[in-house]
């Protein structure tokens, strides 16, 4: 039994109901035990850091010295927001003693910061700590004949040095973790594009335009859905699509899922919990295609100059 | 008892100005043992000289002080002035009042007047304690070692040996040539690279005063300028040169295929092979990573075919030694590996090729008969899309310096796409386009016209796929908009780095090395080509990115400064040199360690007067050491002192005060 | 004593009170091919500095035994200044790294019996940086003088 | 711990095989219950050989006397005595195959007042790093000791970790402020009477000529003066740093009872925790620390 604590953050209690059950009902499955951290606060994200620095690291240190009272060793985190913020402040406080000084002065009543908790993504958390291996061995009913575009967002692998885990322009881990419950994940170019979140409110035809890029590309890639591990990738994407779709004139239809619901999905759970009802874009076009394995193309033979690496004998 | 003559400057007014030097000369005859003091307006024109060079014979002094700029400007001067009254130079003492004191002080004539007193008592105490020092001389070896035999170790080999002193060439890879031999044409004339560097190659070969060593490298350089010893191991090539005759029966044969180096990998070559046609030697080499014969002890195919019976799978390694004089390091360049621009997909996209891969794809001799192909699908492509700066000035991800080469490289790549693909069509982006150099603005300025190449100014932020094309999004900064070019292949201009092996080679050199790997010059500008390590010059990309020229320049430099040193049949030295006293010394060897020259070794010694138990003791090799001076400060037993920077001259200077 | 008029009191031990007048002298120990090169750059750029340092040459920083600090603070200094190349700059490779290991034993002795640790100081200074040597010096003579003069052992008979 | 009787057995053994030359170990004086050390030529003397917890002095120092040198010896040696031979060993002052070396499992050794010497309740390396045959049993030859370099902890094998302690007296004295301190060293340098016998003690201190020897006087000011004292002994204890294995030999030789080992150990404490080494001595090879570098040396007390 693997021990855990789970930062929810707000959306998980609002937009991404969904992603909060299915990563409990996975995790459940998978012999983590989640313990929510209790009197848990808002990470900031975005408005306190385009405010003040302070306030940008005050209040994910006042949930990192929580995180500290509970015996666990990693906290993860649903939203790629909350945990680039917690991330990146835990980066600072462990790297600048001097900023640490600073701030640790913000938060006296909660205790001093150790810097023992180690902060992942509920993403990272599958892949490192629980394991393709184990995921695997869960799955029941697999989700092959689905072809699934992998999204990560901006936020999720970078920068680099702070967050390290998986590559800044290319991850695989999503697509790993969907292979690994049986869909094939496409050669998609835009897993790390920006989606525009930021000017959600104040100006949708940037959304707009990005959003769909990304959409178009990953139906381009032959995926039928688009896969993510954040609420807010997952509502942007979602939520804007009948829009874009009225803005380019082109049909999309191509529902955004969290990777634990297909997770819960693949491991046979009831699909009522999966709460597919809250997507906009319908999803039983995509899910339909389970189970349906088209025939591998034959293999384009290699053109005669291509580059080949090891020694072969005539 | 000490005389000594103190001689103070005005230097115009740059010393009298700000320092009373009346007052300063009547200070100086106070101190004790001097005898003589004078101030005279320029002490370093001849008049001034004369005054030292008379009160030396008239006074009878025993050393001299004097006071005037930093010694480091006339130090030198003085001290022949002091030869040619027949006295020994190194008695003189410089007390620098001017740098140190008048011109540092002068709002405060009284404290630098003061201070100027000082600065002329240490001195005199110093000189107090000088001795009467000799140059050393060491007599030379008159051999050259080359390291490296790409084009700068090709011209500062023949470039020596022209002046009839024998040099040892030592190459990595089988074949002389190196980065120039894989060119196909060179910036800014277009004259191909292999038709004026294979003559060069082919004099190499055959010239009596060089002694070519492929396929080897050096080991070991014990020794001092003058006298090295160098250990170079030549790695066996399982063929005997000496009865092959080059035929190619073997590799043409040999069933086994490796990527190959010279192509970048684009093709294959055969496990017995020379790397390109004109190699020099044109003997090929088994390479025994894959030979099966060698890996599994069958096949033997080479050896059946070898008419002369040349080939012998037993061969080992072999070690020899040669006695030289000095070196010249010209080990090149690498160009560096763009796998950290993942945004590019590189890795991931087959057509995005380096700079060196396309230069072979256009090569007449090229694996693709000097057509450029994408390597995906061996198609022939239209649009194509250089990038320039790839590693370079790129703090993130490369390094932060320009590597020089680059924006001319990629014009020419321009131009020969040009001439290949007539109906293709290239773009360019580009941070600037740095082209100073004989007739290089002019090149850059004719390829854009002939060419009609697009030139964006800005950075490629994403290549991603569509269908069988590479999209490459990038900033067109001059007018201020994000664009994308539907490429067909992308060539990445790759950064030139320093080769991996240089600080293992600058470690075994004992020469020092700068952050990126390149070998540093004694002096960024006015010796440019000496190592601080007497008699190790540098040639060539090894110091910093250069075209050919200017490494050809270097190389030639290297030449004369190594004919130079050669002109006499022993060098002077400095005798500025650390010295045992063995009746001192207790054989610690703590001297050994600390030494970074390598120039204390043991001896041994009697006990006593006509003892014959001996012990161990440290011993200076005088050619060798630099006088740094470590192992004075570290000797407890102040057995060790350096001439010129003793003990009781430092501790006079200390005390005198 | 002379009476007292600039009050100059030495942190090292309070009763002890500077003369009027009172300059201390520094040693400045110097590594010829770095910071006695920029020290001839501060003179050449006409860099003013306070008179109180006086500069001998070496060959390295290397070259300094810690028996010259303890000797100059014995002798006549109030105050030591040792420079040399930055590290990684030493004109014979290695020689500043072996320097600054004996600087920092030594600086740490001194302060244990008993002498404030900025009576000895390092830098490193290249022979490009004129302005940074004045700027040194400047500094440690700005820290003796707070210091106050080195008494104890100048009133005892020195054979030179 | 009183293994008299193994010493004695020992010694009687490398010389009836004629392994050794002379034996160098403690023998009680004549007149009180203190032992001093006795060097044994011959199979007779064995039985006036003794080792018991008050063999405190380090007979390392012994191999430069004329019966020891460049002879075949037999030489008993605690952790600390042991620590001092390898340096010696290192820096070619004695040749090891000339050498049998019977090392001790030590337990500490009495002052005077037969109160565990404070060195000894430091003591982190208590058993023989060389030797040729132990003696007395913690269940570990001293080869077995492993250790680690600089801040980090040090491991031993056996029960017991012992961690690098900072000297009580440096750490008492280092937390006075500097003009305690300084009025301290002054009466120590006061009362230093430029004897030498610290020097002589020394096992380390070997050289021909010592800085600290009156007749090197024009360089180094040998008039008997608390000046000269300090410069003495600031440059002496300098050049025992990253070197001095905290045998006290100095001090116990110091007619005036100097405190000598708070400047060595005072030094031992600022290569330890700056310079990422280990203790003097521990490792056959290892110079001490002004012998080599490290390119991540302190840097930050330079400007």
């Amino acid at each position: 039994m693997k021990k855990l604590t789970y930062f929810p953050g707000c959306s998980a209690h609002g937009t991404s109901e969904e992603f909060d059950k299915t990563v409990k009902m996975v995790m459940k499955s998978l012999d983590v035990e989640m313990e929510e951290l209790p009197d848990w606060n808002c990470c900031g994200a975005t408005s306190a850091h385009t405010m003040s620095e302070t306030l940008a690291y005050a209040l994910p240190l006042r949930n990192l010295v929580l995180a500290e009272k509970l015996d666990n060793k990693t906290m993860a985190i649903p939203c790629a927001s909350c945990y680039q913020r917690l991330k990146v402040t835990k980066h600072h406080m462990d790297a600048d003693p001097a900023l640490a000084k600073k701030i640790n002065t913000t938060v006296v009543e909660e205790g001093t910061y150790q810097g023992k908790v180690d902060v992942k993504s509920m993403l990272q958390y599958c892949y490192e700590d629980v394991g393709l291996e184990a995921i695997k061995a869960k799955v029941t009913k697999s989700l092959a004949g689905m072809k699934l575009a992998c999204y990560y967002g901006c936020l999720l692998t970078r920068p680099k040095n702070i967050t390290n885990f998986d590559s800044p322009e290319y991850p695989v881990s999503m697509d790993q973790i969907v292979e690994a419950l049986g869909a094939k994940a496409t050669e998609f170019d835009y897993k790390t594009e920006c989606c525009g979140a930021s000017f959600s409110i104040s100006n949708t035809e940037v959304v707009i335009n990005l959003s769909g890029q990304i959409l178009e590309m990953a139906k381009e890639s032959g995926a039928h859905a688009i896969v993510v591990a954040c609420p807010l990738c997952q509502s942007n994407l979602d939520m804007r699509q009948p829009d874009i779709e009225k803005h380019t004139g082109k049909k999309l239809d191509i529902p955004i899922f969290y990777f634990t619901q297909l997770m819960a999905l693949a491991f046979g759970m009831p699909e009522k919990d999966m709460m597919f009802n809250k997507h906009i874009v319908p999803v039983e076009g995509a899910l339909a295609n389970i189970g349906k394995i088209e025939p591998e193309p034959e293999k384009i033979k290699k053109p005669k100059k291509a580059v080949e690496a090891e020694s072969e004998v005539e | 008892m000490a005389r000594v003559g103190v001689f103070v400057c005005f230097c115009g007014a740059n010393i009298a100005d700000y320092v009373d030097v009346p007052q300063v000369v009547e200070e100086a005859k106070r101190i004790r043992d001097v005898r003589f003091a004078i101030d005279y307006k320029y002490m370093c024109s001849d008049p001034g000289q004369q005054q030292i060079r008379d009160a030396i014979a008239q006074h009878r002094l025993t050393s001299i002080v004097v006071a005037a700029c930093s010694p480091r400007m006339h130090e030198k001067t003085f001290r022949k002035a002091l030869s040619d009254a027949g006295m020994n130079p190194y008695l003189l003492e410089v007390a620098n009042i001017r740098e140190h004191s008048s011109w540092v002080h002068q709002k405060d004539k009284k404290a630098a007047t003061e201070k100027a007193c000082d600065l002329i008592r240490m001195a005199v105490a110093k000189s107090i304690a000088n001795e009467q020092l000799h140059e050393i001389s060491v007599p030379v070896t008159k051999r050259a070692l080359v390291i490296g035999g790409g084009i700068a170790g090709i011209q500062a080999a023949l470039d020596i040996a022209d002046a009839r002193i024998p040099v040892v060439l030592v190459e990595k890879s089988p074949s002389i040539g190196g980065k120039m031999a894989q060119l196909d044409e060179t910036f800014p004339t277009l004259d191909c690279s292999q038709c004026i560097l294979t003559p060069k190659m082919v004099d190499v070969a055959s010239h009596p005063y060089i002694e070519l060593i492929p396929y080897a490298e050096v080991l070991e350089l014990q020794g001092f300028v003058g006298n090295y010893k160098v250990k170079i191991k030549k790695k066996a090539s399982y063929v005997n040169f000496k009865t092959c005759t080059g035929c190619g029966a073997c590799w043409q044969k040999c069933p086994v295929k490796v990527p190959n180096e010279y192509n970048m990998g684009i093709d294959k070559r055969k496990a017995i092979y020379t790397p390109f046609p004109q190699a020099v030697p044109n003997k090929p080499v088994i390479d025994a990573e894959h030979c099966t014969m060698l890996l599994k002890g069958k096949c033997g195919i080479c050896a059946k075919v070898c008419l002369p019976g040349a080939i012998d799978y037993k061969m080992e390694d072999e070690i020899i030694e040669r006695e030289i004089g000095a070196v010249v390091v010209a080990t090149g360049y690498d160009m560096w590996d763009p796998k950290p621009y993942e945004e590019y997909g590189v890795g991931r996209f087959k057509d995005i090729i380096t700079s060196l891969e396309f230069e072979r794809m256009v090569s007449a001799n090229g694996p693709t008969n000097g057509l450029p192909l994408r390597p995906s699908d061996g198609k022939v492509p239209k649009n194509v899309v250089f990038i320039k700066c790839i590693g370079s000035r790129d703090e993130a991800k490369g390094i932060e310096y320009c590597s020089k080469i680059c924006c001319m490289y990629t014009t020419k790549h321009t131009i020969l796409l040009h001439h290949k693909v007539h109906d293709s069509h290239a773009y360019v982006f580009y941070m600037d386009i740095r082209a100073a150099g004989k007739g290089y603005e002019e090149f850059v300025k004719k390829a854009q016209v002939d060419t009609g190449a697009t030139y964006l100014r800005g950075r490629v932020s994403k290549i991603y796929k569509k269908g069988d094309k590479l999209m490459v999004r990038g900033e067109d900064a001059q007018i201020g908009q994000v664009v994308e070019v539907e490429a067909d292949l992308v060539v990445l201009a790759t950064a030139v780095i320093a080769p991996k092996d240089n600080p293992d080679l600058a470690r075994l050199l004992g020469i020092s090395y700068d952050k990126y790997g390149y070998l540093s010059e004694a002096h960024p500008k006015l010796r440019p080509v000496e190592t601080a390590k007497a008699g190790i010059f540098l040639a060539g990309c090894t110091q910093a990115p250069k075209d050919i020229p200017e490494t050809v320049a270097q190389a030639s430099a290297c030449a004369a400064k190594v004919c130079g040193l050669f002109a006499g049949d022993t060098m002077k030295k400095d005798p500025m040199v650390s010295t045992i006293n063995n009746e001192y010394c207790s054989g610690c060897q703590n001297c050994v360690t600390v030494c970074p020259y390598g120039a204390i070794v043991t001896d041994e010694v009697p006990m006593g007067h006509g003892s014959k138990e001996l012990r161990t003791v440290a011993k200076i090799n005088e050619g060798v050491c630099q006088g740094c001076g470590s192992c004075v400060a570290i000797c407890r037993s102040m057995a060790i002192n350096l001439a010129g920077f003793t003990d009781p001259q430092l501790i006079n200077e200390i005390v005198s005060i | 004593m002379e009476t007292v008029t600039n009050q100059l009191v030495s942190i090292e031990k309070p009763e002890i009170v500077a003369p009027p007048n009172w300059e201390p002298v520094i040693m400045g120990i110097l590594c010829n091919w770095c910071s006695y090169a920029g020290s001839d750059l501060t003179g050449t750029s006409r860099i003013q500095y306070p008179p109180n340092i006086r500069i001998i040459r070496v060959p390295c920083s290397s070259r300094v035994d810690p028996w010259f600090l303890i000797k100059s603070l014995q002798t006549t200094a109030d105050g030591v200044l040792v420079s040399g190349c930055h590290p990684g700059d030493c004109h014979y490779i290695s020689g500043n790294y072996y320097a600054r290991r004996r600087f920092l034993v030594t600086k740490k002795l001194l302060n244990f019996i008993g002498y404030h640790e900025n009576r000895i100081q390092f830098s490193w200074v290249s022979a490009a940086e004129g302005p940074k040597f004045a700027k040194v010096v400047a500094k440690v003579t700005e820290d003796i003088k707070k210091l106050g003069p080195l008494h104890l052992y100048k009133k005892e008979n020195f054979e030179k | 711990m009183d293994y008299t009787k193994q010493i004695q057995e020992i010694a009687a053994k490398l010389f009836a095989e004629d392994k050794i030359d002379a034996f160098v170990g403690y023998r009680m004086t004549g007149f009180d219950k203190n032992q001093v050390p006795a060097i044994i030529t011959g199979a007779d003397d064995v039985s006036k050989l003794v080792f018991n917890d008050k063999s405190v002095f380090n007979l390392s120092n012994y191999l430069k006397h004329e019966h020891t040198r460049n002879k075949r010896v037999g030489l008993v040696v605690k952790g600390c005595d042991s620590r001092s031979l390898n340096l010696l060993l290192t820096e070619s002052q004695v040749k090891r195959e000339k050498l049998y070396v019977v090392g001790i499992a030590c337990d500490g050794v009495v002052d005077d007042e037969g109160k565990k010497m404070q060195n000894c309740v430091e003591c982190m390396f208590p058993d023989a790093v060389v030797a040729d045959e132990m003696v007395g049993n913690h269940g570990r030859s001293g080869s077995e000791t492993l250790i680690q370099t600089g801040s980090e902890t040090l491991i031993q094998t056996g029960s017991e970790t012992p961690i690098y302690k900072i000297n009580a007296d440096v750490l008492d004295l280092g937390s006075k402020d500097l003009v305690q301190r300084r009025e301290y060293f002054e009466e120590v340098f006061e009362n230093c009477i430029r004897c030498n016998a610290c020097r002589h003690s020394c096992p380390l201190c070997y050289c021909a000529k010592c800085c600290i020897d009156q007749e090197t006087s024009t360089l180094y000011n040998g008039a008997n003066t608390t000046s000269s004292a300090f410069h003495a002994l600031m440059t002496w204890s300098l050049h025992l740093a990253g070197r001095c294995v905290d045998c006290r030999n100095c001090e116990k030789a110091c007619p005036s009872h100097l405190p000598l080992h708070l400047l060595h150990k005072q030094n031992e404490q600022v290569i330890y925790e700056n310079f990422q080494e280990h203790l003097a001595g521990v490792h056959e090879g290892d110079r001490g620390a002004f012998y080599k570098y490290s390119m991540k040396d302190p840097d930050d007390f330079i400007m």
